[in-house]
């Protein structure tokens, strides 16, 4: 039985561009203070266009509504429990928003004078120095925009130190479980890949890892706890694998929510990680991004890292640029300074145990999810849960019923779905991570009905296959928006108008 | 919770860890802070930055207003608090406002398609280069020197370990412009692309058209980038370039220190398959109405793995969103009038400066300080409550001395003349 | 056909006292710089309380949760079209929610010295100047709280004029179309009420009018345009007939959203009349308020005016609370400031042309809808509509469906209905405001709404009856709430909590 | 539009008004400003008002802090712009909120209703007070002389055209409580009610027991006011008031110089019928779904025109959502530490200056400036950028030379040291 929705009226609304009426106009600009230039004499004819063919043209009304009626199409944390697996879908507090847009924060210009940037210098210095805390690194650079970005600098810092030590090497080896980035990132660095098969515990197997380890590898991309939500027990051992060799050991640090003050990778021998600020600190999503990869090194790998670095110079901070062995810039400016902010107020409202506290719930909503659910699905591999279970689908497989039709299903239950069919390395994986800012109260109603779909596919798996039935937009056709691919509205493409 | 799991206690789930890898003392950060005093701290860190100053810094980041309503839409939880729209069913609400960004920045730029964002512009670039070195099947990429410095650093970092050879020409140094015999010298049938900005770093509008004939002739992609993207108001759309990289953070995106922005890039439509980045596309639910969702996600790396376009995953959806919301509301006519405002203020203060280049420019331009040396020109502003141009010393030393100034909507005539004033001084 | 929603999952939701549980808090206050103080000590065990009995123990994210949920139960005009007649439901600009939190201003307090709060006070002055300007009086109070509040200001202050005249006299006139809170206000003010019939063609009948006034009568209160959007076009000879004996004309400025920049209610015999701020000058209705009535007069009714008064003294602002004759505050302060402040940034975004422009266009927008639907309902009295117009449901009431049955009906089409059975006067009123801030679009979508209704209630008058069928919440049940009241939940009072 | 109803243009849509009521010329107000502007003119307004200052005002407008969730919830439009929620199946968010509203003043109160808002503490007072004429069907009414001054200058303001006639009783001049006696000498059989506050005007707690006693000995009911809601966090509530009527500013509902805030009227549930303002009531969907709505309407204007018990119609229902959010925040324990933090920061600086009342205070309290004079004491406050309390003098001048001091969780030890040694020296 559904509990958790009814359904309601939403307003239906056309796109902007279908919206529009010649001349309506949303804005109002000042009174010009100075003579009007003309364009075509300023810049010459050909430079200046006529027009932005189609763009919109709206009310300020029309505006407001439109994507407040858009919103109302969308599911989000604020809405209920988002158990995106791998994604750290965690509540993201409000006041974060509301200090990442203080005035002198948000409109700083990166080349306004360092005596005049002080405040937005001691923000990042103070970041940098919690997460080396938290890490157990030595250093950290707030650049990267992203984890994979953060992977590639991380990759890119090995390969500068290798290469300082005369040979920067060929191949990473990447676990078949990794996430995709992993892979992508060894090859955007110029290294050649070489998958490291699982054990049949879904870990590192250390023979198959020795076997593989030799003078070509540059360094092993470890994700702790892997995707499966397993720490990697033997994670110090796999270490010291590549170390013998001359290997680093970089790690994807994702799944640190499930570590933060229990435990840290700077003390099982990872040379280099990045942090994803957008899952672990709390940082919203915004419907895919921005985030902050956040990299943090030991101190061999400190040289390489890109600038410009802080600097403490009596009792005031300066960029540092004379970097000579740095790996150069990965992105213009400071990184995601706004983000920065949000990551460094989370910390700070959460304090040393605080965040522990977080890591333990974390890791107790997982574990109570697994338990309610072990009995009506089949878990991937038998090993403890740490931050997030993964299920396979097998058993509803069947029935004809594949984790992406669980998915579908469970949202007529009133849940974004866990992450499906990741890690590749689990049949039909269903990846659930909760988050510690989910209640009791919440992850039983998440729990009962994912049960309830595991009844529904034994009864009637042709119902599930064509899940979701309560929502304003049915199953969405995704092989046909491939195969004819429109990536844009055209002036012609009016035909569903009314429909929508 | 525990008796479900079977559990003591929670310490108990970390028991199967190895002793020697816990952490035997709390961390060493300070108790956990009321919101107020988080509020108050950062209150105190924005103080000790610049406030009340007005500024004539651009060089990639542009002080533009920030309509209220682009946070309006974007402090809403349900575009604030969700991911990646991977389940198209309850996120039409972020994929019909991507697809609508996917076509107006085609609509900006000339382009046939556009992707869903990237990091920012400086991270495009390269993306665009290694999309075109893909197309190709060529190595070498050609970068004019009047490109951004740092988007070009960033380009060297991402080139230098994939055997992408990148190698800069220069500027005309009286017209501020590409110096295109230079790149004729230069160009050659193992060239992949080549990538010029306009406006360029220093304001000037480049002749996209010639450098595009270059490249075109020794079949190389030309890129066009783009740093100020309201000049795209005014601004012949780079209709011969074969792929666009750019930045957004013109379109209300707040200078935050120099992020969170957003890049795009933007291509012919034959160059699809080599875009990397999320897509949005226009397809049909099983009850025929028009819904839309993430596709050709092959290219990507969670499909693509180590053979994917590009290792980007998160993205800068919520930015890009600003500028969504920032695009309709100043729409056709307002981008342009915007652009216009742009154009005449910079040529206002142009007027009374002694420029350093001939070239035409939009909304910022390069002064010389005869001699009085860029510091002390923006000291004596700082005096004032404004801070002055970029010296570009920093960046070009031949133009030691020069300073790049950018006039917006938001400067008032009064600072511009106090401009003035300091650089006749 | 329904062309402007579709049904989609929201999310379920208890009240807060269900949600909570013991221990759960969502707050976290800073460390007590001083020595604590224990209450039973400082304030006698007898004054300390042990505890506020049930009240909530929730968390931050089940408080951002539940008020986010709530809020997707709700219509408002961000959503669509919300022609409740009289209550001027125009776009609330956001930029207005913005000023009206500049923090020199949301953190004054009224006591703080005049020298500190010149900023406040000028910006009461300027509102001030511009109400005066567009209403044509002399003097402007802001201090009543909203409409009814202002009239209750505007009738003491004719009875203090009266008074000091020597005789406040007995008997205020309200015609029987005139909105619940005249008569109200004027027993509140101890007078006595008398309606006035309003005449075929739904105004003030002259005749009748004359026969009414005599020494007895203290003024009239006139709405105009009146209740049904028509304009009393004898207005100039109605308050010559008060005038003439002695008698003065209040007029209720509800419906001035259809006067602004085209006539002044000054110009046309008013004495005094109030403005709802929140209706005319777009200050947002919250869900029921807050409002503010702004009181106009003129010059014989200045001294008056309740206190303190704004006076400037050698270029700045002081209070002035030497008024021998004021009729006292009506409210403590200063009036609703921060309404007043989104006021005057709604005339200073529009200027005097712009608000000329806007009434223009909501007058065009409500004969506009007019005109699609006289085919279709019965127009109240065939008088030419100003901003809004009025439709009896004698028609559709042949097929024993009400004006109150066709509102429900009108929320299956996606819309907010307009006012219902008001004015008393028209046989089951619809009425029909839709202001100026609507486009074309959405007002065709309001007119085929309403006479697809129309067409059902001919075809299928028990479908209507029931309606709506779309809300996650069906008819309502009014009657039962008001046969066996519950206003506040209760421990015990958890039955239907599933359900919701 | 115009060729549907049939006019040439909008102006014909004027015609039938008599030409000499137009105005014929434009309005004399400037002509429309831009966003940037208008956020401009009120930004130098707000510069122009007290900035960064700490303050030790309170007197009925209490500088607490506004939890940031608050502006969040009540920025959602579906809040923001509704209207009174008269259509139950599409204002089940607003009416639920109200409802939640209504119970957690039950609770605070100890009364068993609680209405849906008033315009403020200072208009509640006059409608509990007819609701208490209404009820007794008796007249006269006596209210305490530390009731909130402006408070009683409003009761009066509504009293004196009703045949209401006010009388004020005194309090006692060394405790500062309510001078009993003086109660007792001046009711009688004809006195409808008997108007207490606490903490009265002077921050100190009254013995609303003995209130309650005198008064119900002589049939008339007791109206207990409160100013300072966070008190009730800590303060046994007026279980043995008839109705209760009261100011929610202190809820995270900004100064903004005197308003918007929020009233109410809380009543035992046999006076139901005589409350004033909006009722929020539980009932059932033809679904059996539990929903609310508005109730008990034929007490209101609308229904009952003249004989209503009220002319209210717009209430300050944002301004009720912004406390109803302030109360689930802070819960049950939230708001109990909430008040002893006050209590002990009021406590901590009464403890070092001059004190006028011996009477038990919650967070203000009434220091004597030892012939110094109030405004030379706040004169030097001033320069140190602290705004002192509030002179007596204006409303009591029997107390002038005495300052109301208040001091919430929001002010620091050392800036209260320094209020206390400016009226130490
Ligand atoms: C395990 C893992 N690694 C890497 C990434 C990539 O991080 P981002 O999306 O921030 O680039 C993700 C996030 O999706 C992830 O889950
Ligand atoms: C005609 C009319 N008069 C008076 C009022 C009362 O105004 P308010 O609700 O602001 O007290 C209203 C608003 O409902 C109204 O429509």
């Amino acid at each position: 039985m559904i509990k958790k929705v009814r359904p309601h009226i939403t307003q239906n609304e056309p796109l902007l561009f279908e919206r529009s009426s010649p001349g309506k106009i949303g804005y109002q600009l000042p009174d010009l203070d100075v003579p009007a230039v003309n364009a075509e004499e300023a810049l010459g004819k050909a430079n200046t266009r006529t027009e932005i063919e189609d763009f919109p043209e709206v009310s300020e009304v029309d505006v407001i509504r439109h994507f407040t009626r858009l919103s109302t199409w969308n599911y989000a944390i604020d809405l209920g429990c988002y158990p995106l697996g791998s994604c750290t879908m965690k509540y993201n507090p409000r006041v974060n928003e509301l200090v990442a847009r203080t005035e002198g924060l948000a409109w700083a210009h990166p080349y306004q004078p360092e005596s005049l940037s002080q405040g937005a210098m001691e923000v990042m210095a103070a970041l940098e120095t919690a997460l080396a805390e938290i890490t157990g690194m030595d250093a950290v650079t707030l650049q990267p925009a992203a984890g994979a970005h953060g992977e590639f600098t991380g990759i890119l810092l090995i390969r500068a130190l290798l290469e300082s030590r005369g040979n920067p090497r060929k191949k990473i080896l990447v676990p078949d479980s990794a996430h995709g980035t992993n892979p992508a990132t060894a090859t955007m660095a110029g290294y050649r890949v070489e998958n490291i098969k699982s054990n049949d515990r879904g870990v590192v197997d250390l023979e198959t890892l020795s076997k593989a380890v030799d003078e070509d590898v540059a360094a092993l991309m470890v994700t702790n706890p892997n995707t499966l939500g397993v720490f990697e027990l033997e994670i110090q051992k796999i270490a010291a694998i590549l170390h013998d060799k001359g290997a680093l050991v970089y790690m994807d640090g994702a799944n640190m929510n499930a570590l933060v003050g229990i435990t840290r990778p700077g003390d099982f021998g990872i040379d280099v990680m990045h942090l994803n600020l957008h899952k672990t600190f709390s940082t919203p999503h915004g419907g895919g991004g921005p985030g902050s990869g956040a990299v943090a090194v030991k101190k061999h790998l400190e040289p390489f890292l890109p600038g410009p670095r802080l600097k403490r110079v009596d009792d005031r901070w300066t960029w540092n640029y004379d970097l000579p062995q740095t790996i150069g810039k990965v992105r213009a400016f400071h990184g995601n300074f706004g983000v920065l902010v949000r990551a460094l107020a989370y910390i700070m409202a959460h304090g040393g145990d605080g965040l522990r506290r977080a890591t333990m719930d974390a890791v107790l909503n997982a574990n109570y999810v697994r338990a309610l659910l072990e009995p009506h699905y089949q878990i991937a591999y038998p090993a403890p849960s740490m931050h997030e279970c993964v299920f396979s689908d097998v058993r509803q497989a069947k029935h004809g019923v594949r984790t992406g039709d669980i998915a579908k299903r469970l949202i007529d239950y009133g849940f974004h779905p866990y992450t499906v069919s990741f890690p590749l390395i689990v049949h039909g994986a269903l990846m659930i991570e909760p988050t510690e800012t989910e209640g009791k109260a919440e992850l039983d109603l998440l729990a009962d009905a994912l049960i309830s779909v595991a009844e529904e596919v034994e009864r009637d798996p042709q119902m599930v296959l064509k899940a979701p039935y309560s929502t304003r937009t049915s199953r969405v056709d995704e092989v046909g928006a491939a195969r004819r691919p429109v990536l844009r509205w055209k002036p012609r493409d009016t035909a569903s108008l009314a429909a929508d | 919770m525990l008796d479900t799991i079977g559990v003591p206690n929670i310490e108990s789930l970390f028991q199967h860890l190895p002793e020697d890898v816990l952490l035997h003392r709390p961390l060493n950060i300070p108790r956990g802070k009321s919101e107020y005093e988080i509020v108050d701290y950062f209150r105190q860190r924005g103080d000790e930055n610049a406030n009340g100053y007005a500024t004539f810094l651009g060089a990639g980041v542009y002080n533009h207003y920030r309509p209220v309503l682009v946070d309006t839409v974007v402090s809403r939880g349900e575009f604030l608090t969700s991911y990646t729209p991977y389940q198209a069913e309850i996120s039409q609400g972020v994929l019909t406002s991507i697809f609508e960004f996917q076509t107006m920045i085609c609509q900006l730029t000339g382009m046939d398609v556009a992707n869903a964002s990237m990091y920012d512009g400086s991270t495009s670039v390269p993306e665009a280069a290694m999309m075109a070195v893909r197309v190709t099947g060529r190595d070498r990429v050609l970068v004019s020197r009047a490109v951004h410095p740092e988007y070009r650093e960033v380009l060297l970092t991402y080139a230098q370990h994939q055997g992408m050879p990148v190698e800069e020409f220069g500027y005309d140094t009286s017209a501020g412009t590409l110096d295109l015999e230079d790149l004729e010298r230069k160009i050659d049938d193992t060239t992949a692309a080549v990538i010029i900005q306009s406006p360029n770093f220093f304001g000037i509008v480049e002749n996209v058209k010639q450098a595009a004939a270059i490249a075109h002739a020794k079949g190389a992609l030309l890129i066009f980038v783009f740093a100020e993207a309201v000049s795209l108001g005014l601004l012949e759309p780079p209709r011969d370039a074969d792929i666009v990289a750019g930045e957004l953070q013109s379109f209300a995106i707040p200078p935050s220190y120099g992020g969170p922005f957003a890049g795009i890039i933007a291509a012919k439509e034959k160059f699809l398959r080599q875009m990397p980045g999320r897509l949005v596309g226009e397809t049909r639910d099983t009850n025929g109405n028009r819904a839309f969702c993430l596709t050709l996600s092959t290219r990507e790396q969670h499909i693509r793995r180590e053979k994917a376009t590009s290792n980007i995953c998160t993205n800068q959806a919520l930015i890009a969103l600003m500028a969504t919301v920032f695009m309709s509301i100043y729409g056709k006519q307002g981008l342009r009038e915007l652009a216009e405002q742009n154009l005449s203020k910079a040529h206002y203060l142009a007027g009374k400066v002694p420029l350093r280049f001939s070239g035409p420019f939009f909304n910022e331009f390069v002064a010389k300080t005869n001699g009085r040396g860029a510091d002390a020109v923006n000291d004596s502003l700082l005096q004032q409550k404004i801070i002055g141009g970029l010296p570009l010393g920093r960046f070009y030393p031949e133009l030691e001395g020069s300073v790049l100034l950018c006039c917006t909507e938001m400067v008032k005539r009064p600072d511009m003349d106090r401009v003035a004033s300091a650089l006749a001084n």
